[in-house]
């Protein structure tokens, strides 16, 4: 049982302290969405524990493993994959290039579960086997979220973080992506910490729910409490 | 002979030359986002332990051998030495505007010290340097076929060359990271690639490269600290012709440059071949601003 | 408006007070220090042009030399072909350049980083071409002698006037008012709005900054600014290729790095730090074994390790030390 | 305000800092006494010398400094002139003119030099010439052929020439051409590849002046500098004229890159070789180091045509040669010392300036060296077999030139085993047999005058 354990994380964006003392925990097995306005700190928090951005105080532990601050090619060797916000794939690259890519470093030691974790990949995404050959950038907004989280995968995470995965998609296509997050989570008990903007939908799959405001933890409880709570949600989600 | 097809050939043997010196540069641009200046410099300096090592009686292949392998190292530690730390340093210093050129002028620094170092450990004196194969031109009854063993051996290195290249960079593993790192060195950090390795690897890839340059342009250009300096300009001119990103692109644009020349030594004037050169580069930047072969979106700057 | 008229007042103010520092100074220099001196302020105004350049646009150019070498040879031939004197000479240097700039401008707003730098080196070896191909009015490789000739009588009855210091004194008030231009522009509507391009091109056009002409003009001012530098420094003797190498392109890019790009007073300082540091080896191996080799090649190796220095330790130069506080 | 005060504070750094910079270039001058002529004292003299010592015009040139000062050592060794020693300051300026000024300057108004002597190169020292000449400082044995700076002593009355005019020497070479090619050149069998710079026209200049042209496709031409880039188009092109014998007017480099690449197109006319391009040394230590043999090198360069007013430096048995030999082997302390036309030019340049300085007396001065040098110049001797023409008139050097062709010991022997030398000058002047007799060299190596 490994679980996620952030405490007291500072963190500075440029000038501007983006992660006032976060601290939360994901448990093992479940969705925890981080919820919060624009600027409230959601993907900093992400960027953090994937170690793009330095944390200036603060513990991320992982299992019983200090992850704070190390560096991202170390950290996704540890199991914590991360899709950033903007459906991050390499435009010019084939779509198995970039799924591929995200295997790359287990290649030389298991080559064979390399292989069957792409494919595991396509068949939940069989738009993507589909257009292996194309290139990334000539794909829909939706299918390169798929590509993106799909890149995440083929490296076996136990924890996936990921972000923002419904920005400017469809609501169909992000029902679909949010789905299949789900069904992966609850099949193969990945953890997964999900930030959104869009609560609701994300508070519906969740099992937690942490909302940032300004850099600080404001509420951090379950999901389903969380989505009953309408004081909570007028004065920090505007609806 | 014709006129016309032994420009074309006398043009297409120096353009391999040059579409290798490109290719360098096409490299360091695509692994580590920048235009190296002293890729030249490096190569004139390898160029000069490999002279010396045949100087003192060692075969050419040996000498050729540790030219390629001592440009690598060179690449590297010109790599993990500056322009490491300056990728580093990008990001926090106040010089956001300068960011895509402070990597050339850090070029520039250290050409001028390559250049320095070889005047002072070999003087400045000139020499020539051997071809491993004849270069006299194949002899035809009376006459002489317009090339020789040694033009066919550069064409035959600079095509092996580049679909060495091709293969590394689209079918391994690491060429795959090494693009990757270039393209989005975050996500490819997010996808476990070691990119400051990837940058060294590119690094040492080039100046493999532009040393195997130097050793097959020095017969014709002789070698003193400054004799490649004009060979970088046509490379760089070379690369963006065929779109800085483009390996493949690297080398038509070294042919076009190696014809164009020859065409113009014939048919136009001397006189008239560095302002042709500047024509082309500038013309190529206003029609075709990614090159013939440059991709849409890499450009950076 | 009224701000604006407060910085004028002030850049004249300290720019008559370098003036009359400099001008002064020069009567305690020996002829070589004037000499010196004169160079100083002569490579400063093409350094100048660079700071215009990379101040207002990010960009940076290894062929500011080419185009120092238009405004000489536009000079030049004027005062040789039409004996027309030095002052108008630099007028038209000025001029001449800055349409020269508006072609190489427009071609050039197109191009940026690493591509530009290309290019421009590549201008700076093929420019000097250009001279060979018009042998009759630019010389050809043996190039035009110029100089700056004496002082009208009505100094030198005045005053006895060394060589050097005349230069000094012609350049002077050349320099000062290029210096005045540049240091008030930077400050003013239009200098803000280049910085506004450099920094946010996109930010820049939705505030209504026309982009693209905005890079132009840039370009035209440095490159007025070089040519008014390059007629200065032809009149040192000569107007001919090899007094616009490559070399010297590198040398204000040296000195622009080593003062802190962008900045006016870092100019000055890198310029000073570039024409002493001959001087300053000389001075520091003599009484020193070192080899002929070593000796000859020392300049070059400096000033390698300088650039590399100051570019990996303070990319911000010398004087962006103080820059970095502000923040 | 905080900012325009921050503004302020760095005016003033930057004022400090020049006057700082400048201060400090000053104070080592300042110890330099007041005397009756400057850089000369009672016990040394001081004589200034600018040439590419690095950069891509430097391969050769840079032994002539070391070779020069290996002279004057050899000199002050032996008491140096009148009791004075002589010192030479060398100022390496890449051969570019900008910083050739800034050198020339430093050697003016900070060595105080009495005298610039050897300086090399036409660009550069055409940047300098008219300043030197304007403050009166004798500007000796400049390294240049180009017959712009002596022929009017009015316009540069303080420089000298140490080598014969191009056009002199190419005005030999043509007349030489039509005595004995006459047949080639009526066919249009001659070519010509020569640089496209002052050197190369004034060749070209020369060669007409002897009615001597080459058609347009004979004729090709390539950019100072820019042999880098190969000569094959331009000896393919020669090759394809079909002429059988080539006048090349190009720097020694250029000039093996000419010969080494028409080797390697199956392309062997009769190669005329200007005096400049014509170095053996450079020759064949580019060559060999291309992988030609030595012998191979030694075979392409005999029976190569060229033109001296020196003995060959390959001429072991020349008294100026064994001697001049000797004093390198024993004071040159430069990084290469290896002897050929290099050193024998620096040599003799160096012993040309002691017997200048000799001859300009006891109590010298810029103006008595000067009018030595017009009045007495032509009666010097040295180790060129051509006299000299110094006179009010004329500042050119040497007037003489006799043709040789190398021999497969790559020594320039006289074409029919006797030398005979051709005078001339660098106008429309005629071309006639000289009768000089070079005098001997002393025994102890010494110019002796007066």
């Amino acid at each position: 049982m490994k679980n996620l354990m952030v405490s007291d994380l500072v963190t500075d964006y440029g000038h501007v302290r983006a992660l006032d003392g976060v601290s939360f925990i994901a448990n093992s097995g479940e969705i925890t969405t981080v919820i919060g306005a624009n600027g409230a700190g959601k993907s900093t928090l992400l960027r953090t524990i994937s170690g793009l951005e330095k944390a200036k105080s603060g513990t991320i532990s992982w299992g019983d493993l200090l992850i704070t601050n190390l560096a991202p090619e170390e950290i996704v060797r540890l199991g914590v994959a991360h899709v950033p916000e903007g459906h991050a794939v390499i435009p010019t690259f084939s779509v198995l290039e970039n799924i591929e890519m995200g295997a790359l470093f287990r290649k030389r030691k298991n080559s064979t579960d390399v292989k069957v974790a792409i494919s595991e990949v396509l068949d939940l995404f069989p738009r993507l086997a589909e257009r292996v050959k194309q290139s990334a950038g000539s794909l829909s907004g939706g299918e390169r979220q798929m590509l993106a989280i799909s890149r995440a995968l083929v490296s076996r995470p136990e924890l996936l973080l990921l972000d923002e995965p419904s920005l400017g998609l469809a609501p169909l296509v992000v029902e679909q992506i949010i789905q299949s997050i789900n069904q992966l989570c609850r099949s193969t008990g990945l953890t997964v910490l999900l930030v959104e903007q869009n609560a609701n939908t994300a508070l519906a799959v969740a099992d937690h729910g942490v909302l940032l405001a300004l850099g600080k933890v404001v509420s951090d409880q379950p999901a389903a409490k969380m989505r009953a709570d309408s004081a909570l949600r007028t004065a920090y989600l505007g609806y | 002979m014709n006129t016309f097809i032994s420009t074309l050939i006398t043009g297409t043997a120096n353009g391999a030359i040059f579409a290798l010196a490109a290719l360098g540069l096409v490299i360091v641009w695509r692994g580590a986002g920048v235009v190296n200046f002293a890729q030249m410099g490096q190569a004139m300096f390898t160029t000069y332990i490999a002279s010396n090592l045949i100087a003192s009686g060692n075969s050419y292949w040996l000498a050729f051998i540790v030219a390629l392998i001592s440009g690598s190292l060179l690449g590297m530690i010109i790599d993990l030495l500056i322009m490491r730390p300056l990728a580093h340093k990008k990001s926090s210093s106040a010089t956001k505007t300068l960011a895509g050129t402070i990597p050339v002028i850090a070029s520039l620094g250290i050409l001028a010290i390559l250049q320095a170092l070889a005047g002072i450990f070999w003087a400045g004196e000139e020499r020539g340097f051997p071809t491993p194969v004849n270069s006299f031109y194949f002899k035809n009854g009376d006459g002489t076929l317009p090339f020789s063993a040694f033009n066919l051996f550069v064409i035959g290195v600079v095509l092996i060359v580049l679909l060495s290249l091709t293969y590394f960079f689209t079918q391994t593993g690491a060429g795959l990271g090494m693009r990757a790192a270039a393209l989005n060195p975050e996500v490819a950090r997010l996808s476990g690639i070691k990119v400051s390795r990837m940058r060294t690897l590119s690094w040492a890839i080039s100046g493999a490269a532009g040393s195997l340059a130097g050793l097959l342009i020095t017969p014709s250009t002789n070698l003193s600290p400054n004799t490649l300096d004009l060979i970088l300009i046509i490379a760089f001119t070379a690369a963006v012709v065929g779109g800085l990103d483009s390996p493949l692109g690297a080398v038509i644009g070294g042919l076009i440059l190696g014809i164009g020349i020859a065409l113009v030594t014939t048919y136009g004037s001397p006189e008239n071949v560095f302002l042709a050169i500047l024509f082309v580069l500038l013309a190529v930047q206003l029609i075709r601003p990614n090159g013939i072969l440059g991709g849409k979106q890499v450009r950076r700057g | 408006m009224d701000k604006y008229k407060n910085i004028w007042r002030k850049n004249l103010i300290k720019t008559l007070t370098l003036g009359v520092f400099l001008f002064l100074l020069s009567f305690t220099f020996e002829p070589y220090n004037q000499g010196q001196l004169a160079l100083v302020l002569m490579l400063f105004i093409g350094v100048l042009s660079l700071t215009v350049l990379t101040g207002a646009s990010g960009q940076i150019s290894l062929g500011q030399g080419a185009l120092m070498a238009v405004g000489g040879y536009s000079s030049a031939s004027l005062i040789t072909h039409l004996g027309a004197s030095i002052w108008i000479g630099f007028l038209v240097a000025f001029f001449a350049t800055a349409i020269f700039g508006l072609i190489l401008g427009t071609a050039a707003a197109r191009v940026s980083g690493p591509y530009l730098a290309g290019t421009t080196l590549v201008i700076a070896l093929a420019l000097p071409s250009v001279a060979n191909r018009f042998e009759s009015v630019l010389g050809g490789d043996v190039g035009l002698i110029v100089d700056f000739g004496t002082p009208p009588t009505w100094i030198s009855n005045l005053i006895e006037v060394g060589y050097e210091q005349w230069q000094l004194w012609v350049v002077l008030p050349v320099a000062l008012t290029a210096l005045f231009f540049i240091s008030n522009l930077m400050a003013t509507r239009a200098g803000r709005s280049w910085q506004a391009v450099r920094d946010d091109e996109i930010g820049a056009a939705v505030s209504g900054i026309p982009v693209a002409r905005t890079k132009v003009i840039v370009f035209v001012v440095s490159s007025a600014i070089a040519g008014l530098g390059g007629a200065l420094y032809g009149l040192r003797g000569l107007v001919g290729p090899s007094v616009y190498p490559v070399s010297l392109s590198l040398t204000l890019l040296t000195a622009a790095i080593l003062g802190g790009v962008g900045s006016i007073s870092g100019a000055f300082i890198g310029t000073l730090i570039v024409v002493f540091l001959p001087d300053l080896i000389d001075w520091a191996i003599s009484g020193l074994a070192v080899s002929e080799q070593l000796s000859n090649y020392l300049p070059a190796l400096l000033t390698g390790f300088l650039l590399l220095a100051t570019i990996i330790i303070n990319p911000a130069g010398v004087m962006g030390a103080g820059h970095r506080k502000k923040h | 305000m905080k900012i325009r005060g921050s503004q302020t504070k760095r005016w003033v750094i930057s004022i400090v800092a020049g006057a700082v910079a400048s201060t400090l270039a000053i104070a080592p001058s300042q110890a330099i006494p007041v005397r009756s002529e400057v850089g000369v004292s009672a016990t040394e003299i001081v004589l200034g010398m600018q040439l590419p010592q690095t950069g891509p015009a430097s391969p050769g040139y840079n032994k002539i400094d070391d070779a020069m000062r290996a002279y004057f050592d050899f000199v002050n060794s032996k008491g140096g002139v009148n009791g004075r020693k002589i010192k030479l300051v060398v100022k390496d300026d890449t051969y570019k003119a900008g910083l050739t000024i800034s050198t020339a300057s430093t050697l003016i108004n900070k060595d105080k030099v009495f005298a610039m002597v050897g300086s090399v190169g036409t660009q550069t020292h055409i940047s300098i010439i008219k300043d030197i000449n304007r403050r009166g400082i004798p500007d000796l044995f400049v390294n240049s052929g180009y017959s712009g700076f002596y022929i009017d002593p009015k316009k540069y009355p303080t420089s000298f020439a140490a080598l014969g005019t191009y056009v002199v020497e190419s005005k030999i070479e043509a007349e030489y051409l039509k005595a004995n090619y006459a047949k080639e050149l009526a066919a249009g069998k001659v070519g010509v590849l020569y640089q496209t710079d002052d050197f190369g026209r004034n060749v070209l200049a020369g060669f007409k002046q002897q009615g001597v042209t080459f058609p347009p496709a004979n004729t090709q031409k390539f950019v100072a500098g820019s042999q880098a880039l190969g000569l094959t188009r331009q000896v393919q092109a020669l090759q394809a004229a079909g002429v059988t014998l080539v006048v090349i007017a190009a720097v020694a480099n250029a000039t093996a890159i000419t010969i080494g690449t028409a080797a390697k197109l199956g392309f062997a006319p009769k190669w005329l070789v200007t005096s400049v391009g014509s170095d053996a040394t450079t020759f064949k230590t580019i060559l060999a180091s291309q992988g030609t043999s030595g012998a191979v090198a030694s075979a392409l360069l005999t029976g190569v045509i060229s033109a001296s007013h020196a003995p060959s430096p390959g001429e072991d048995t020349d008294e100026f040669v064994i001697a001049f030999k000797k004093i390198n082997d024993d004071f040159n302390v430069g990084p290469d010392k290896t002897w050929d036309n290099n050193v024998l030019q620096g040599m003799n340049i160096g012993y040309l300036t002691t017997a200048a300085l000799q001859g300009a007396g006891k109590d010298l001065t810029r103006k008595g060296l000067i009018a030595f040098m017009e009045g007495k110049g032509a009666t010097l001797s040295s180790a060129a077999l051509s006299p000299l023409s110094y006179s009010s008139k004329t500042h050119e050097a040497y007037n003489s030139f006799w043709i040789g062709a190398y021999d497969a010991n790559s020594v320039l022997k006289p074409i029919g085993g006797t030398r005979v030398l051709y005078t001339t000058d660098s106008a429309a002047g005629p071309i006639t047999v000289s009768t000089y007799k070079r005098p001997a060299i002393a025994a102890d190596a010494l110019p002796k005058v007066g």
